[in-house]
């Protein structure tokens, strides 16, 4: 038995419930799940009240790790990033090559573009690209909800605006109302995962064994042809790129 | 006041509660003027009838035949409890209060208030919260509250209970002058001087059951059942 | 622990330098929550009244079902305000989701039962002490309602305090129906809920305390103002 | 509008069909909100007798302040219980954080201000009545306590029910101190939440109207227990 | 009881309220036995006096001293309201309340509860809610609720106003009884036959002062002052 924090993307994609079964009956682990924002979850981990963290915060995480709240970190898999509209697509970000140009075309039109605003790392990465872009997001157009990312896919449907989730979320998410899939595929939007068991020189009583036990079975082909297989709708949406080491 | 809602013809009156009758069946007309006092021991149901009479106990239906529609019949009369209801207001907004529900200007109805306040000798008492009055002072609020929108028919159940003799004899003053400009008056006692008094007709309640009735100079000098004789005597009853 | 005493060195130091952004959602909150009370109450109170004099054959099953609505889960009710009040629903023409009003319309839902339960509790003793008198004098319900209310309204008082208390620490419906949004629909507790999510737990913390200093004034205040007002014991 | 009315064929659907998963999370959820009320009632009930009957100098100070706390924000009551259970914080070494046992200690938290206002104010017009006789009989505070609470406890229902229902809808603190472990600590309302982010409404409604009537339930079953026992009209 | 709590000295005993005094400067002394009643027109203090004396009115601190320590003083005193206090209970419960409170078996508080129910004629009414008994019921309940712990002090505030006739004999009856066992009476009343009945000592209450106090014989016979007449006359004071 152990417990892990993860983001609410990671656990919103429903990838959860097709690996935890599969971990308890390989490894015989009861994996316990706290479904928290990236930040929090990092604080769990940090305070030594779950035993390893499963997020997608590059910076945060190296921090985390230069803090020795982890031993290490281990990239498990990607997914990737989407922008969401109003199928009308009245700013044209349908239209676009690259997620810069995505993002410029709703700045220009002032369409309502609806952000997570809470520092998660969907947040970061959001930002990211509007400094890429060349964009400062402000003005009444952008509405920065602070919410996990289901509660910002539902502020998108009521107001009808543009908003980036990941793929997982959005097609998971049941109120899509009068949203659509405008643009994806650009390579900054890839968003990668990355395991990290907390320090037990820090916290005597976190499962270190049970978090290694994890880890090995996370790098497993095992995993890799789940994570790989997992589908919805006919999408896939993780790619697992752990590397053996 | 145009026609009268009286006189109030009773059929088999009754009042149950927790599976016990409490009062009746009592079978009897209220005449239209006079006063009436009804007499009896501790728990034989003075209470219970004139409540039950005032419309305030749920007792036998249609057991009580008035001479206008409901709405007239509970417009035109007023109560004086046992133990006196205070509101949690000034004694001259307790006295004022029947007006206002009457619809009569605020300024008007505190003048009134005042007015009587100084009849029942509360005028001492006006601004002062109504619950802080002591035993008798608050009988008399009753009453000028009850008197403010001169019913036609007043129910009084032991009025004078609280009040020194001095008071005492002043409403009976007032009940007198009521009973004059032609209020009914219907009242309890346990001051058979009072019923005296006051009395046109007694009634005699005994159990719940209306054990003698009859206009009051026959009722004292010749009461008919060895019963009636014991309660005035103060004997025990048989 | 040291979190919670950076927390409130957090919230001294924000309410001491006036912080803008603070002052802001403190208002909003303030502002949503004050509204939902009075309008919870102006509902609550005489529905309380109403109940308490009234004898009807369904009367203890209104009575358990307003008790059981007390317990309505905020995130429930947001979530059906949300599905009323969204471009689809019935009432999405008047444009009103991720507004504040929508919020105090959720906070309403919320706090009316609860408000409507005490206030009844309170007003039955009152009633029972007013029954034969008001019978008596030939009241009609709404004159009795009336003087329920007010000659019971310091106990009343406590009824919308406690459906102030309600809504000013409610978070899970006004997120979903206010959407949470910087600078118009961000209030203290959703706020802080984000701070949370975050891992920035001293600031959510001075929110929180910024929050309860908020409700304890509130609540002086209206102590104070009903004190003033009172004349006797009462 | 759709989604209110899939939403309550889901919930017909589960309940009929037995749910497993939802009978575990309705006996959870029915088991902290019950937990809390019991031990909440315990502390509040009482409390709010004993400031009922006695005058210091603070009293209004208390009561203002006990008002007041009704409006704790759930997420915060979470964060300090969280602080205060983490493993780095006093009380880790006991292990309680993500268990039934942290959410019931927050809920307790949130639903004591709240049971003793309400009990206090019940109390407050029942002593009034009985200040005199208790005083003249000589009684010890903690018999004055006991004859209020037992003769009051037609009133006092209402305040442990509203503590109840406060309880069963309750989803800030209990999230965070419990972190809405499936098979350990979820409970309707975390699971609620949880649905309503991932845009499951019409299933995030349904566990609602499951909650709801829930509610109903134990508000009846309390209704009816209260009446067995009643003798008089009191 | 070993030690007697009296004599109690009065001295400059004050009650205020809003800005009034209510009563006094009263200086006395209530010796060890007999009964003393207090009599007075309408707000003139009677119960104001009585409660301060059992120590239920706020008054000038130090003013009453007694032979005894406080909780002693407080244990060994009974009071009957002039407004009987209904608790939310049966009779029987009622009535037994304070000899639970003093740590009697319930069984036993029950049958002693059942016992004075009688003796004050209340054994019909044993099972009923106390709320619902008529007014002189619930003065015989209060009375009998007193006696049950054999108070040394027992303070009466207008007993049997309610009572009928029959009733007040018996009541007045078991007052001498008490007084003759040793219990000290300090009443209140506005029936000056009962004064005289069973007064050994009268108090003149009059506008929150004592007017004129001294032995029953003296004091009826033979009183002082002009309103201490004009009061037993049952005229308008002066
Ligand atoms: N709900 C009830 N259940 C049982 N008995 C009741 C109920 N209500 C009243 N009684 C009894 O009915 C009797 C009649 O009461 P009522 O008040 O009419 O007497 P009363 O003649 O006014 O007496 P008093 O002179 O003492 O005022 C009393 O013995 C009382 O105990
Ligand atoms: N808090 C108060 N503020 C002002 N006046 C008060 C207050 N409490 C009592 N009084 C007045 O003090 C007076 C004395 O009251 P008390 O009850 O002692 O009279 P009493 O002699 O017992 O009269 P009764 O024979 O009518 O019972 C009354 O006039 C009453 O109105
Ligand atoms: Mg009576
Ligand atoms: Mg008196």
């Amino acid at each position: 038995e152990m417990k892990m924090a993860v983001t609410t993307s990671f656990a919103n994609s429903g990838l959860a419930d097709v690996l935890l079964p599969q971990i308890q009956a390989d490894t015989g682990l009861e994996v316990q799940l706290l479904i928290v924002g990236t930040g929090q979850a990092l604080r769990l981990g940090a305070a030594g009240d779950v035993d390893a963290v499963l997020v997608h915060a590059r910076a945060a995480e190296d921090k985390f790790i230069a803090e020795g709240n982890a031993t290490h970190r281990r990239e498990i898999m990607y997914n990737d990033f989407v922008i969401i509209g109003p199928a009308g697509d009245p700013a044209g970000a349908g239209k676009a090559t690259s997620a810069d140009e995505a993002l410029v075309a709703i700045a220009d039109a002032k369409a309502p573009f609806v952000s997570r605003g809470d520092d998660s790392g969907t947040h970061k990465k959001e930002l990211s690209l509007w400094a890429s872009a060349g964009v400062e997001p402000t003005g009444d157009w952008y509405r920065a909800v602070g919410a996990g990312m289901g509660a910002a896919l539902n502020t998108a449907s009521g107001m009808n605006g543009y908003i980036m989730s990941d793929r997982a979320s959005w097609l998971k998410f049941g109120n899509k109302g009068d949203l659509a899939l405008l643009f994806a595929g650009d390579p900054v939007l890839f968003n990668q995962y990355a395991y990290m068991p907390v320090n037990p020189a820090k916290h005597a009583h976190v499962n270190n064994d049970a978090a290694m036990a994890l880890e090995g079975w996370l790098v497993s082909d095992t995993a890799k042809a789940l994570i790989d297989g997992y589908t919805i709708a006919g999408e896939k949406l993780f790619t697992f790129n752990a590397t053996a080491n | 006041m145009v026609a009268s809602i009286l006189p109030l013809h009773l059929t088999g009156l009754e009042v149950h509660r927790r599976g016990k009758r409490l009062l009746g069946p009592v079978s009897m007309t209220l005449k239209g003027d006079g006063t009436t006092v009804i007499i009896g021991p501790n728990g034989s149901g003075k209470t219970t009838f004139l409540r039950a009479l005032h419309g305030l106990e749920r007792c036998t239906h249609d057991a009580a035949k008035w001479q206008a529609d409901e709405e007239t019949v509970r417009a035109r009369q007023a109560f004086v409890f046992q133990s006196p209801i205070m509101m949690r207001r000034s004694v001259q907004d307790c006295i004022a209060y029947p007006l206002i529900l009457a619809g009569q200007g605020k300024t008007n109805a505190r003048a009134a208030a005042a007015e009587w306040a100084e009849r029942v000798g509360l005028s001492a008492a006006l601004t002062r919260p109504a619950h802080v009055l002591s035993g008798g002072e608050k009988q008399k609020l009753a009453l000028a509250r009850a008197l403010i929108r001169q019913p036609e028919l007043l129910f009084l159940d032991e009025p004078c209970a609280n009040l020194d003799g001095r008071s005492t004899r002043e409403i009976e003053v007032i009940l007198a002058d009521a009973r004059q400009s032609g209020t009914r008056v219907v009242m309890s006692t346990h001051d058979m001087g009072q019923a005296r008094r006051l009395a046109d007709d007694v009634i005699f309640l005994y159990g719940g059951l209306i054990h003698e009735a009859g206009p009051k100079d026959a009722f004292f000098s010749a009461p008919k059942t060895p019963e009636t004789r014991a309660f005035l005597n103060g004997d025990l009853l048989p | 622990m040291n979190d919670i005493l950076l927390g409130l060195a957090e919230a001294a130091r924000l309410i001491v330098s006036f912080d803008p952004e603070l002052i802001e959602i403190t208002l909003r909150s303030l502002q949503v929550s004050v509204g939902a009370m009075v309008i919870a109450s102006a509902i609550g109170l005489p529905f309380g009244a109403w109940l308490a004099i009234n004898r009807f054959r369904m009367r203890r099953v209104v009575i358990a079902l307003l008790n059981a609505l007390m317990g309505l889960p905020p995130v429930v009710v947001g979530l059906i305000v949300y599905i009323l009040l969204s471009r689809s629903g019935p009432f999405g023409v008047l444009g009103l989701l991720f507004t504040p009003t929508a919020m105090v319309i959720a906070q309403v839902i919320i706090i009316t039962p609860l408000i409507a339960s005490i206030a009844h509790q309170a007003i039955r003793e009152l009633w029972a002490d007013y029954h034969d008198l008001l019978i008596s004098l030939n009241t009609t319900k709404s004159q009795r309602i009336r003087a329920l209310l007010w000659d019971g309204r310091r106990a009343l008082l406590t009824a919308s305090l406690a459906g102030f208390g309600r809504a000013i620490g409610e978070v899970g419906a006004i997120m979903i129906v206010g959407g949470n949004i910087d600078h118009a629909t961000r209030v203290l507790t959703t706020a802080i809920a984000l701070e949370t999510g975050k891992g920035e737990f001293a600031l959510a913390l001075a929110l929180g305390f910024v929050l309860i200093a908020l409700a304890i004034a509130v609540n002086f205040a209206m102590h104070a103002l009903s004190r003033t007002e009172r004349s006797g014991r009462w």
